[in-house]
């Protein structure tokens, strides 16, 4: 059978390198007061380091294109559910004396 | 009376034909089957695509099933901003950025453990990057056990016994409500990450990884690097929110 | 004499509790789902019963109130959910696709004791005196009010959602990767497609409600403020959680039994289906829009105007892939070779009442609308035209399409058009009067009700005796051909497709030759092409 | 006992009308398409049935023409569906100005009702006939839901919030009052009846019976008892915010946002004093939450209403005793 893609050792580390500074930033980042920038830059970081875990320790960046698709589904149904509720959260009190 | 589909050509599918042809029935196989392959699989091939495709439509399901806490975390975060700053501000982000170290270094050494399998190291250095995996694992539980019982004895386990003095003691009973829900289902899932882990090491032990079968050591390290990624977000979530926050 | 095939290939209870052929597992699952659908049967009659006189007479409004919470419980986590993917889908799915079983066989077995534990704890749950939240589970009645057994029944519906997590995984790895030489997507069976679809739902819509009972189990037992208002929670939260699985988990019923549909409807017109590719990928579309639309069901509840009208048009767009199989199935009737079998005749029972249970969502997807008829018989009306006029009627088409298959016996075809003919009616007569009892305002889930009311009510019960009888006859015409019935042949009914090829009842490895295909399913006639695909 | 065979509910309400006209038009909708595609199946079946054992049907594989047609035109009767649907949607949930509030409280297993001038009722309401009244409404514990079949008008009924129904009864009469969602053992008990009257009557029935303190008057005296009135000074002096004049302005936060001061607002302020400090004020307010039952913080919340309706400071005499905002407004003004 195929071995599958075998990454050099060297990619490891440095995926591992990228993540641990990702970690170091969004602490640092935490006791910055930006205001709503807090969480945005946040949620950038992870989403960063999730994204690589994904791509390289997962070995996405070398595996077929519907595994693609099903890693993807997962986050795209979970933005699904995050949109539309939030989207009635959000949206509550818009008409002036109905208290919804 | 039981016609097989090749000798019963009209009632089959029009223009259908067998080219295996008669005689090679599945289990008579005349090449030799890798010891690993399961009866109703093809090929070696197959098995490992079915297997991993298994674990990522699996790794959906748990990507939902922690969505729903996340979730909930966010309705109530926009509902109670400064409440959850305060509550997070409780929480320990020494011990919390440690154990992110811990678990993505965790992440480091199982995508060697599955490297040594997938270019047919030594069963013993395989064992070596999976027992490693354990002791972070390990580490990682052991540093959540101190935190939980710091939370026991500060009385900010929700409950009829939960106490706050600031501001925000619903705010923050539904933080530590949903913090103990996300990290203790994020525990449960690392215990389990060790069970699996153990079963490998015994595998390896046997010499059963190679370079044409590991893919239980391939799936077991999706696993564990999903486990390591709802860490990713749980961290700065749950304990970075309040970190430039001042009461009053 | 006879020759080795899956039912008779191993004796022994142990030979069948730790079987791993997918065919075996089906059987499984068939006894099990049979045992809660007469279960859920036996709550549904009880409460029809009591509602037979406005008053509360015949049992206390306590023990009224578990009766539909049971009811619902067990039909729809443990018989609707499982019923045709776990029995029908379990057993042609690889014979359809040209495989010798399921991707995953130990998961298979695992899932369903997995089911079989959920329902060891809904059970106990019942036995040990009930629960009586509605199946629903709605905050923070569950959490706080109710003093029945809660925990036992949500932790039964815990557990039995990983059952239907894994066959889906199982039948997505499965379809995905097992497909023999030549079965390619568009040669699919469109049961295969149906089960696709309905496994996509499987597996992102049922970690949500695992998760959401699990924060009910939390926030009853260990007082965890998560959705109570009093600890600061929001009770909508829970609403949106639940019908994020609980609306989708309709599709899981109905999804199934449409592919049910459209193979029966080809095997009965000897004809193809008409637009192959819009009644396969009208099944991914309502998968998939089926999950934008639970909005709907909370309306009144307090939801955000501007929410609801996009939960309001996004439920009117999903009608239309609905609309679409049934004009195609009709379609495909037109210049057909139709022959009346039992099975056609739960067919075009289903197409007849899935219209009418399909339009009458229409009423609840219009917003103004549904502020009058939510909550009321309207709705209980509604569903069970979709999930017994539609679910339970595809079942059983599909159980008497496959059942000399499945069993390798003929049946009595006169008994089985009599018991299609007593559920069509007795359905009808059941559920109709409660479209106009709802109407005129009569709230779900009352023990007591109205004089006004009585008429409507009294035609219900009525029906819903016929019903029954409907019900239990299949059951014994259908044990008696496993004793008296002759032998099946391979093809009964002259139909086309992989099952029809293999001997009945299959041997355990399905096909002892590895089929190649070349051609899609049920192709009758000379390819004499009209029309576009 | 079986002499009248209602088909429809009796229309009794402004709205009725509007509901029943979208009811009628999805039912001959769906009588069209279940007549149609039950007849051509039966057609079909009988026109196309087998002759011989081994006959086929034709082979059709589809038409692109006939798949957009069936797509395109149910697509177009179910937009017109959504378009009237949440037009009636809104008609129906958006109250107008000056309707005659009312105070409900849902509890396992009655509903309570307060009138402006005092009034109260358990499981019935009485409302004239021709005039728009708005409920407000919350629950002391489990959901409860607000159904009037012969207005068409029904709301959830959510503990920790308010919820909004109104309605403009049209034809005197009893009607039925039912709770909608399912609330636990007497969830069938939660019924009572809505008497629609005439004007006349109404105030006749106002005026008879032995009526309590208004809810405003109750809320001032509430107010009081509870010593609000120590940090919600008449005056700027006080530590909390000056209460006149509040209701239904904007209110500037302490963190920068700015908030309707609604019925929500007052409530959550009283029960959850934190969650959203007026700027320029310290988060000295305890909470409230347990203290006061729902009933009484719709008082308060009405005594502070008034208020504002009055430019009254607190200490001044409580409303009139009569309907507070009466003003013989028509029934039909909207929006």
């Amino acid at each position: 059978m195929s071995a599958g893609h075998v990454a050099p050792k060297s990619l490891y580390y440095l995926i591992f390198g990228a993540l641990m500074i990702g970690t170091a930033l969004t602490v640092g980042a935490a006791f910055v007061d930006m205001g709503a920038l807090n969480n945005v830059v946040m949620l950038a970081i992870a989403c960063t380091k999730a994204l690589l875990v994904i791509l390289f320790f997962m070995h996405v960046r070398w595996s077929s294109r519907l595994t693609w698709v099903i890693a993807a589904s997962g986050f795209v149904w979970l933005l699904i559910m995050f949109g539309f509720t939030l989207a009635d959260y959000m949206s509550r009190g818009w008409i002036q004396g109905t208290l919804r | 009376m039981s016609e097989g589909y090749s000798d019963a050509p009209t009632v089959g599918l029009p223009g259908r034909v067998s080219i295996q042809g008669p005689g090679t029935p599945h289990d008579g196989d005349s090449h030799a089957h890798h010891p690993k392959l399961q009866h109703h699989f093809d090929d070696m091939e197959q098995q490992a695509e079915a297997s991993t495709l298994g674990m990522w439509v699996f790794l959906v399901t748990e990507i939902m099933f922690f969505g729903g806490l996340f979730l909930a975390y966010a309705v109530y975060r926009s509902q109670y901003p400064t409440g959850f700053q305060e509550a997070s501000a409780h929480l320990n982000v020494t011990l919390g950025a440690f154990n992110t170290a811990v678990l993505i270094f965790s992440s480091l050494t199982m995508a060697f453990a599955v490297r040594a399998a997938q270019t047919g190291e030594k069963p013993r250095s395989q064992i070596i990057w999976i027992v490693l995996t354990m002791i972070l694992g390990a580490t990682f539980l052991v540093v959540k056990y101190f935190e939980y019982k710091d939370k026991f004895t500060h009385h900010t386990v929700p409950g009829p016994s939960f106490v706050w003095d600031g501001q925000y003691p619903a705010a923050a009973e539904i933080f530590y409500s949903l913090y103990f829900c996300m990290t203790g289902l994020h525990a449960l899932h690392m215990i389990i990450g060790l069970g699996i882990m153990t079963w490998l090491a015994i595998m390896a032990k046997k010499g059963t990884f190679n370079s044409t079968y590991y893919t239980p050591v391939e799936v077991s390290g999706l696993y564990w690097h999903f486990v390591d990624i709802v860490w990713i977000f749980l961290f700065p979530l749950l304990y970075l929110i309040g970190r430039h926050y001042h009461a009053g | 004499m006879t020759t080795l095939n899956y039912i008779n290939n191993g004796h022994g209870l142990a030979s069948w509790l730790l079987t791993k052929d997918h065919k075996r597992i089906a059987l499984l699952y068939l006894v099990s789902i049979t045992a809660f659908f007469f279960l859920g049967g036996l709550f549904a009659l009880m409460i029809r019963l009591e509602l037979l006189t406005p008053a509360g007479d015949l049992m206390t409004a306590e023990t009224y109130n578990k009766m539909f919470t049971m009811h619902g419980v067990v039909m729809v986590f443990f018989f609707l959910i499982p019923s045709i993917p776990a029995v029908l889908g379990n057993f042609l799915i690889p014979i359809m696709i040209g495989a010798k079983d399921l991707a995953f066989p130990r998961i298979n077995l695992l899932s369903w004791y997995i089911y079989a534990l959920g329902g060891l704890f809904t059970l106990f749950s019942a036995l040990s005196g009930g629960v009586d939240t509605g199946w629903t589970f709605y905050t923070p009645y569950s959490t706080a009010a109710a003093n029945s057994h809660v925990i036992t029944a949500a932790l039964g519906v815990f557990i039995t959602g990983f059952s239907s997590i894994l066959t889906g995984l199982n039948f997505i790895v499965t379809i995905h990767r097992m497909r023999a030489p030549g079965m390619t997507w568009f040669r699919l069976p469109l049961f295969v497609w149906s089960h696709y679809a309905t496994s996509l739902i499987m597996i992102l819509g049922t970690p949500v409600i695992a998760i959401t009972v699990l924060l009910v189990a939390a926030e009853r037992v260990l007082h965890m403020g998560i959705f109570d208002p009093a600890l600061g929670g929001d009770p909508v939260l829970f609403q949106h959680m639940f019908w994020f699985y609980s609306h989708p988990a309709v599709y899981i019923m109905i999804l199934p039994a449409m592919g049910v549909i459209s193979e029966i409807v080809q095997a009965f017109a000897r004809k193809n289906i008409f637009g192959y590719s819009f009644v396969a990928f009208s099944s991914l579309a309502i998968a998939i829009v089926g999950f934008f639309v639970w909005g709907h069901h909370i309306f009144v509840a307090g939801q955000s105007v501007y929410a609801g009208m996009i939960f309001s048009f996004l439920s009117f767009v999903v009608a239309i892939p609905s609309a679409i199989k049934v004009f195609n199935w009709t379609a495909t009737i037109y210049r057909g070779s139709v022959s009346l079998d039992s099975p056609m005749l739960y067919a075009f029972g289903f197409i007849g009442l899935f219209t009418i249970g399909g339009l009458t969502g229409l009423f609840l997807a219009a917003m103004g609308l549904d502020i009058h008829v939510h909550d009321t018989y309207f709705i209980v009306a509604h569903f069970h035209y979709i999930m017994v006029g539609g679910a339970i009627m595809g079942y059983l088409g599909g159980m008497h399409y496959w059942w000399p298959k499945i069993s390798g016996k003929l049946y009595s075809e006169g008994w089985a058009k009599l018991a299609a003919g007593m559920v069509f009616i007795g359905f009808n007569l059941t559920f109709f009067p409660q479209f106009l009892v709802g109407y005129l305002g009569m709230p779900r889930r009352y023990h007591m009700y109205p004089p006004e009311f009585q008429i409507f009510n009294v035609m219900s019960t009525a029906g819903a005796t016929v019903l029954a009888a409907g019900y239990l006859l299949p059951m014994v015409y259908f044990t008696h051909s496993l004793f008296r019935g002759k032998p099946a042949p391979a093809d009964p009914w002259g139909a086309k497709g992989l099952e029809w090829e293999i001997p009945s009842p299959p041997p355990t490895e399905n096909f002892a030759i590895s089929p190649i295909v070349t051609h899609g399913t049920h192709q009758y006639a000379p390819s004499k092409e009209v029309g576009v695909v | 006992m079986f002499t009248n065979f209602p088909l429809f509910p009796q229309q009794a309400s402004a709205q009725a009308g509007q509901v029943d006209a979208i009811y009628f038009f999805m039912v001959a909708v769906t009588a069209f398409f279940s007549i149609l595609i039950g007849g051509l199946v039966i057609f079909f079946a009988m026109r196309y049935r087998r002759r011989h054992r081994n006959e086929v049907g034709y082979a059709i594989h589809g038409s692109l023409a006939l798949e957009l047609l069936w797509t395109v035109i149910p697509f177009f009767i179910v937009m017109i569906m959504f378009g009237w649907g949440a037009k009636v949607f809104f008609d129906i949930y958006r109250p107008p100005t000056g309707a005659m509030e009312i105070y409900v409280v849902g509890k396992q297993w009655m509903w309570k009702v307060q009138h402006m001038d005092g009034q109260r009722e358990i499981n019935e309401l009485h409302v004239p006939v021709g005039r728009p009244v708005k409920l407000i409404m919350g629950s002391e514990d489990v959901l409860h839901s607000y159904f009037i079949p012969a207005f068409r008008v029904k709301a959830d009924v959510i503990p920790g919030r308010y919820n909004v129904l109104w309605f403009t009864a049209s034809k005197p009469g009893v009607y039925h009052l039912f709770c909608a969602e399912y609330c636990g053992t007497k969830h069938s008990g939660m019924i009572g009846s809505v008497v629609a009257m005439e004007p006349a009557d109404f105030q006749a029935w106002l005026a008879g019976g032995r009526a309590d303190d208004s809810p405003v008057a109750a809320g001032e005296k509430l107010f009081q008892d509870l010593t609000c009135n120590t940090c919600h000074r008449s005056d700027t002096q006080g530590r909390g915010p000056m209460l006149a004049g509040v209701f239904g302005k904007q209110v500037e936060l302490q963190n920068g946002s700015v908030v309707t001061a609604d019925e929500a607002y007052i409530r959550e302020s009283i029960v959850n004093p934190q969650a959203k400090i007026v700027a320029g004020f310290q988060p000295l307010m305890p909470t409230f939450q347990g203290l006061v039952s729902e009933e009484q913080l719709l008082q308060l919340i009405s005594y502070v209403k008034s208020l504002s309706q009055q430019g009254a400071a607190p200490g001044s005499a409580p409303a009139s005793p009569t309907m507070p905002q009466a003003s013989g407004r028509p029934a039909v003004e909207k929006k």
